[in-house]
């Protein structure tokens, strides 16, 4: 297996570990931090083909994963304060009970 | 390069500066603010007078330019600079003179607000946006300026925020401005796609130079219009919502609710004037090719000049007065601009300037003096107060009615009606310019008359209106003149406010003399051609001058012959015609129009789909529905003995189907999570599958 | 494929199970600080100096600050009396499965891993600056409104309101 | 001689490395280095607490500690002691693992920072091209751990300690960090071997072209150490220990060796930053004047380290403790626009031409927002001799 390809499994593995928190933990902010780590998930492919591609001295995977950990730190503040006005209206972080959008 | 040029952006950087040191300052550190803005501004001002010998020095038309490069993107460098030449060299002569008398001013008029350090930080922020204005050799950077001066003119019309009116006064302006701004942001993209660059001069390559223009005049866009006539337009569209021009006139009056230095220095000296410098530096644009986009100037500015005047005729703020009289003169240098080029346009924005700051604070003084009275009627017999006030005043009148010979305001005005005569294409500009120097002198005279003669009538009727209006103010006044105890007495203002007063008034009569036709210096040095001292200009300035007294003598009749006694009384024009002076008297119901047409527009749609709603579409839904009663109850007898059983349990089945599908909505996020999941998966399998090598 | 790979693989992989699992949150928030370094050092092992510092300072020093403050705020620091688990999480993992079976035969299937192995590149920081200040200066731009505007919201949201108690 | 007792450590370094068979070497000369660092800033940490305490006796009229040993200087080998052989009392309801991991966790970034640190010419275990953002991101990690211990003593006391610590420490990073850009700024790379260098050279008085001697680099430097003093909980800004509110804060619930490893984590960070603090703004190891230049190197950081050492223990007996409130009003609306301030100062110095005009601009951009911004933060204060009166 080329180096390559271990990186890329690694990150499918995280992506995937990540959605599967997301998806069944009943907590928002673990959805939330299942949501980081898949984020996470792929910064590391971005990096990872940089470092394998054939002109590593255009930068592009670098400075994308630049700007996305700054997104990424934007989505956290907003997303956790977000999750604390929620937590104030209905006393809750349990998305299970967070549904009053349902159709 | 001589040091001045090099070090021209030192002129707005001061100001900056020192609005940045003072917006640190605290509070209680009002002399600290005020020096610090007057004197960079009389560094600014000396700086300029360097710039401006040096510019004579060069001889006309002589330019230099200095040019860097501000950031990279994608391949190509932004570049941004500042220019030398006449026009920017007079610009920041007479902008940094009337400033710093408008700063001294301040120091007087504001001295007991609270928020005097705040003052003087917007306004050393705007005199630094507006000289960056004046010294850019950059379309963008003009913007960034342009819109800072924006934003410094929306800050300081609310100065007072907690008033309802400055507030709404504050966001109209932001907000009709705006919307030129976009037209001239559109303008700006669009010359930068055509010309690729923003750069008015560059040796050579700047886009108001020979090269680009031809390429600009060349191509044509799909009405068979040149593009320069396209951007040339659009830019002017910007200009008009700065200048205040037909049809985005509505905020320059309303600004009268910042206070009154503000009035004087952004929505009569130099901001307003902004959207005319603006069309004199891209003149060359305009002009290039057919110059369609001059005559749309020139007739905006002719009917913004008649329009104007008109409203001014009927209004009582003394301010509002002052204010259609300079959305009046703006028109006026438009039209200038469009018929003569832009000596002659800038030749009465320079005079306008001066005349102009004098009346607006001279008007302050006379507000400051009666105790934030600001209705005219109200006044009267001021002239044995406030004599130094009164003396200025007169010479501002004078001047920006064109009295003859005298004054500036005449040889300016002269210059663009005599342009307007040549013009070849219409002589309607010029007739309507003519009447509109009659009512200027006609609406200058009657206020005169109002304010300043006769006897007092300061305080005798007080209307519930002015009632309501004085307990609207009291927070401010209270806090603004707690030395007043007695506010019966009108008074003459101190030292710091009749000073720049007499400066000014001095500046408004010697400046005509500069740009007369027997020595047009100033038109030479801006580089127009000049005719000189010919019979037709001799015949127009006598009928200027007829034309003027004409309008003095009216107002003398109808307002010095028997000056007012109660303030209720009804305005002698209102007794002649009452229908023509209410329409005046509310502006022509513009801001009624725009109420009635756009919003009103609105309203009225949603009210239409409204009653559409319920009488046509409910009716029929209604008579369906009796109908389908009707059916229904025949229906039921059968159904209730026939098809109960079968249909009851197809009922149920589409009820239990209808709950499992909605489960899928049951506002859960993880359920719609796991279908993007599912999603995903099946697009990453569709692309695997579509991408494999075949 | 070596050792060091290994390791930092195990235990980012451990760390993630581990922040997804564990019933106490503050538990979570310091496992997930424990992924966020490891993909820290996958971003050395990569080469990729400034991104992996950057990494530890932005997610270790702030955003698993961040959540243990978010944790704590809306009392979540006592492990949950009931399950941990919302309704349908069996369709959850299933979900999760798929995506991860698809990922991995998606990697395996791809032609990029018959490519060769370019040799480390040597990247410094000044590169990164110039990159960011010229190129793409104009994402720099938008990164920092979106900053800017993102602390702003995040602080009016969270903040209490006024007259309500 | 000068040269290569200069470079003793280095030598000695290579000749040990020498004896290694030929693939170990690269990992014995860093075990080798290593070794030294915790060897040499352990030792520090003894002398310092030691100085620390005489120090503060001496500020508040009375010895120290004058029993062990001569003068009292093997007090810390008593301390240690008696920390080893004290019990490990662990709260029945902490969590047991993090409470565990915590004292470990605060002293791991505490030494790491040092793997960047030019301590000598040639004497950096690491030279990372972003060495100085290594330091910050390590340093940040910090954070985690104090509230690791806070939380997991389940004590209320020690919670709020944590919180504060954290509230504090986040506070204060960003006024640190941006006074050290404007040294990235000017030297133009993060790398802390090149700022060093950056900051070599005397001009024609014989002076050192260090950073601390431009307008920008002086307020850069006083802004630093402020924010360094609060970053390591020193006093005045001990808050989350404030033993009169909150006990001792977020260690409250350890005992024995654990609380010896807080307290070793705590001076390792504050060798750590101030050394940092050298290496930005005060020359790293070059000599202050150019006579001086042949005394070693490494002789040079450390005296440095020493008198800011003592700079610390000079203020932790003179200044008073802090309010919360009056903490975050000073990081918020003072330290940080003087850090931003002094980045705009430390790019017009930068692209100014040198000479007169230079010195008078950037000291006009230093000290007038200094002046106003200080006077912003007194205002409304009535700020007089406090009077004191007794009961009677």
């Amino acid at each position: 297996m080329s180096p390559l390809a271990g990186y890329l499994i690694l990150s499918a593995f995280l992506f995937a570990i990540g959605l599967a928190g997301a998806l069944t933990r009943r907590n928002a902010i673990i959805v939330l931090i299942g949501i980081e780590l898949m984020l996470n998930a792929a910064n590391l492919n971005f990096i990872a083909f940089w470092r394998f591609s054939e002109h590593p001295e255009a930068l592009t995977g670098i400075l994308f994963v630049i700007f996305s950990i700054g997104v990424a730190a934007a989505e956290a503040a907003v997303g956790l304060a977000l999750i604390i006005a929620i937590y104030r209206h209905y006393k809750t972080t349990n998305v299970d009970e967070m549904n009053s959008l349902k159709g | 390069m001589p040091w001045i040029v090099k070090n021209l952006w030192l002129i707005p950087a001061l100001p900056m500066l020192a609005a940045g040191l003072s917006a640190l300052a605290p509070r209680r550190y009002k002399k600290f603010s005020a020096s610090l803005a007057i004197g960079s501004m009389i560094i600014g001002f000396l700086l300029s007078l360097c710039a401006f010998a040096h510019a004579v020095g060069q001889g006309e038309g002589g330019r230099q330019v200095c040019n860097f490069n501000w950031f990279q993107f994608g391949d190509q460098w932004l570049q941004l600079g500042w220019v030398l030449d006449p026009l920017t060299a007079v610009m920041l002569v007479m902008v940094t003179f009337v400033g710093t008398l408008i700063f001294v001013y301040s120091t007087g008029y504001m001295a007991h607000d609270e928020n005097f350090t705040r003052f003087f930080t917007f306004l050393s922020l705007f005199a630094g946006a507006m000289l960056g204005v004046v010294i850019a050799n950059s379309l963008l950077a003009l913007f960034i300026c342009w819109e800072l001066v924006g934003l410094t003119s929306y800050l300081l019309i609310g100065f007072w925020y907690h008033k309802p009116s400055a507030a709404a006064a504050a966001k109209k302006a932001f907000i009709t401005t705006r919307i030129g701004d976009v037209a001239l942001l559109l303008g700006m993209v669009w010359l930068y796609s055509q010309s690729g660059t923003l750069l008015f001069y560059n040796n050579g390559a700047g886009c108001l130079e020979q090269t680009s223009l031809t390429a600009l005049v060349a191509h044509t866009t799909s009405f068979g219009m040149a593009v320069s006539t396209g951007i040339g337009l659009l830019i002017f569209a910007g200009a008009v919502g700065k200048s205040g021009q037909v049809p985005l006139h509505v905020w320059l009056p309303d600004a009268m609710e910042g206070p009154t230095p503000v009035s004087a220095l952004i929505h009569a000296a130099t901001m307003v004037a902004a959207g005319v410098f603006l069309v004199a530096r891209v003149y060359p644009l305009m002009s290039a090719g057919s110059g369609h986009s001059l005559h749309v100037v020139t007739w905006v500015g002719a009917i913004t000049a008649i329009f104007a005047a008109s409203i001014a005729l009927a209004q009582n703020d003394i301010k509002r007065i002052l204010a259609y009289s300079t959305v009046s003169q703006l028109g006026y240098m438009m039209m200038g601009l469009g018929v003569g080029g832009v000596a002659v346009g800038m030749f009465h924005l320079i005079t306008h300037a001066f005349f102009k700051a004098l009346l607006f604070m001279g008007a302050g003084s006379v507000i400051h003096g009666c105790h934030d009275e600001q209705d005219i009627c109200r006044m009267g017999g001021l002239r044995k107060y406030m004599p130094i006030t009164f003396a200025t005043y007169a010479v501002g009148t004078l001047a920006l009615c064109g009295f003859p010979l005298i004054v500036s305001g005449f040889w300016s005005k002269d210059e663009i009606l005599h342009a307007a005569r040549g013009w070849p294409i219409s002589q309607v500009p010029f007739w309507l310019g003519v009447v509109g120097a009659l009512f200027t002198a006609f609406y200058m005279t009657r206020q005169v008359f109002y304010v300043f003669f006769g006897d007092t009538r300061l305080h005798l009727g007080k209307t519930t209106a002015s009632e309501q209006r004085t307990v609207d103010h009291a927070g401010v006044t209270a806090k603004e003149h707690p030395h007043d105890e007695l506010p019966g007495h009108p008074h003459e203002s101190p030292a710091s406010m009749t000073m720049p007063l007499v400066v000014l008034a001095v500046c408004s009569i010697l400046l005509g003399f500069i740009g007369t036709p027997k020595w047009p210096w100033f038109q030479k040095f801006l580089g127009a051609e000049v005719e000189g001292f010919t019979q037709d200009v001799v015949l127009l300035m006598v009928t200027s001058s007829i034309v003027v007294f004409i309008g003095m003598g009216l107002g003398w009749w109808f307002y010095g012959r028997k000056p007012m006694e109660q303030s209720e009384e009804p305005d002698p024009l209102e007794v002649l015609r009452p229908d023509i002076f209410s329409l005046l008297r509310h502006k022509y119901y513009v801001d009624e129009i725009y109420e009635r047409s756009v919003i009103a527009f609105n309203a009225w749609f949603a009210r239409a789909c409204d009653w559409l709603d319920f009488w046509v579409w409910n009716g029929v839904v209604q008579l369906v529905s009796y109908f389908v009663v009707g059916i229904s109850w025949a229906d039921r007898f059968f159904d209730e003995f026939v098809v109960n059983l079968g249909f009851d349990e197809g009922c149920k089945g589409v009820s239990a189907g209808g709950r499992i599908l909605s489960r899928l909505q049951n506002g859960r996020v993880q359920n719609y999570l796991r279908v993007i999941g599912i999603g995903l998966a099946v697009l990453a399998l569709l692309m695997i599958w579509g991408c494999r090598p075949s | 494929m070596n050792i060091i790979f290994a390791i930092i693989a195990a235990v980012t992989i451990a760390a993630g199970v581990a922040a997804m699992s564990l019933r106490n949150l503050v538990h979570c928030a310091l496992a997930v600080a424990v992924a966020f370094a490891g993909l820290a050092a996958a971003y050395l092992q990569l080469g990729a100096q400034f991104v992996g510092f950057t990494q530890v300072l932005v997610y270790v020093g702030a955003v698993a600050i961040l959540i243990v403050f978010a944790i704590l705020l809306t009392r979540g620091a006592e492990p949950p009396q009931q399950s941990v688990l919302s309704s349908g999480w069996l369709t959850g993992i299933f979900v999760a499965v798929v995506v991860l079976g698809v990922l991995v035969y998606a990697i395996a299937k791809s032609s990029v891993l018959q490519s060769p192995v370019p040799p480390q590149p040597e990247v410094t920081v000044h590169q990164i600056g110039e990159a960011l200040m010229n190129k793409f200066v104009l994402p720099l731009e938008v990164v920092g409104l979106l900053l800017t505007a993102a602390l702003i919201g995040a602080v009016i949201i969270a903040m209490k309101e006024e007259g309500k108690k | 001689m000068a040269d290569s007792l200069d470079q003793i450590f280095v030598t000695l370094n290579h000749a040990l490395t020498g004896l290694a068979p030929e693939a170990w070497r690269p990992l014995v000369s860093a075990v080798i280095s290593i070794a030294g660092i915790i060897g040499v800033f352990a030792s520090l940490f003894a002398v310092t607490t030691v100085l620390e305490r005489k120090g503060l006796g001496r500020i508040q009229n009375r010895y120290g500690p004058n029993r062990v040993g001569p003068f009292g200087f093997l007090q810390p080998a008593a301390d240690g002691i008696k920390a080893l052989i004290k019990e490990d009392v662990v709260p029945r309801a902490a969590d047991k693992v993090v409470h565990f991991l915590a004292p470990l966790m605060v002293v791991i970034p505490a030494f790491l920072v040092y793997a960047v640190l030019p301590v000598g010419r040639n004497m950096v275990l690491v030279d990372y091209d972003a060495g100085a953002l290594f330091f910050f991101a390590v340093g940040a990690a910090t954070e985690l751990s104090v509230f690791m211990a806070g939380w997991s003593s389940r004590n209320k006391y020690s919670l709020l300690g944590a919180m504060r610590a954290i509230a504090q420490m986040i506070s204060y990073e960003i006024p640190l960090i941006l006074s050290a850009v404007t040294v990235f700024m000017v030297a133009g790379t993060l790398s802390t071997t090149k700022i060093v260098d950056a900051q070599g050279g005397y001009n024609a008085w014989g002076l050192a072209h260090w950073f601390v001697f431009t307008p920008w680099g002086f307020a850069g430097f006083v802004l630093f150490m402020i924010a360094a003093t609060a970053e390591t909980n020193r006093s005045p800004f001990d808050l989350p220990e404030g033993e009169s509110e909150i006990i001792a804060g977020y260690y409250i619930e350890y005992s024995g060796f654990k609380f010896a490893l807080f307290f070793l984590g705590e001076y390792m960070g504050l060798f750590a930053i101030s050394g940092l603090g050298i290496t930005l703004f005060l020359g790293g190891w070059h000599a202050p004047f150019a006579f001086l230049d042949s005394v070693p190197s490494w002789i040079w950081f450390f005296t440095k380290l020493l008198a800011i050492i003592a700079v610390f223990i000079w203020i932790r007996g003179t200044l008073p403790r802090l309010r919360m409130d009056q903490l975050m009003n000073f990081a918020w609306k003072f330290m940080l626009p003087m850090a931003l301030i002094n980045i705009i100062t430390a790019a017009v110095w930068h692209f100014m031409q040198p000479g007169l005009q230079r010195w008078l601009v950037g000291a006009a951009l230093v000290l007038g927002p200094y002046v106003l911004l200080g006077r912003g933060l007194m205002e409304g204060k009535k700020l007089e001799k406090r009077t004191y009166r007794y009961a009677e």
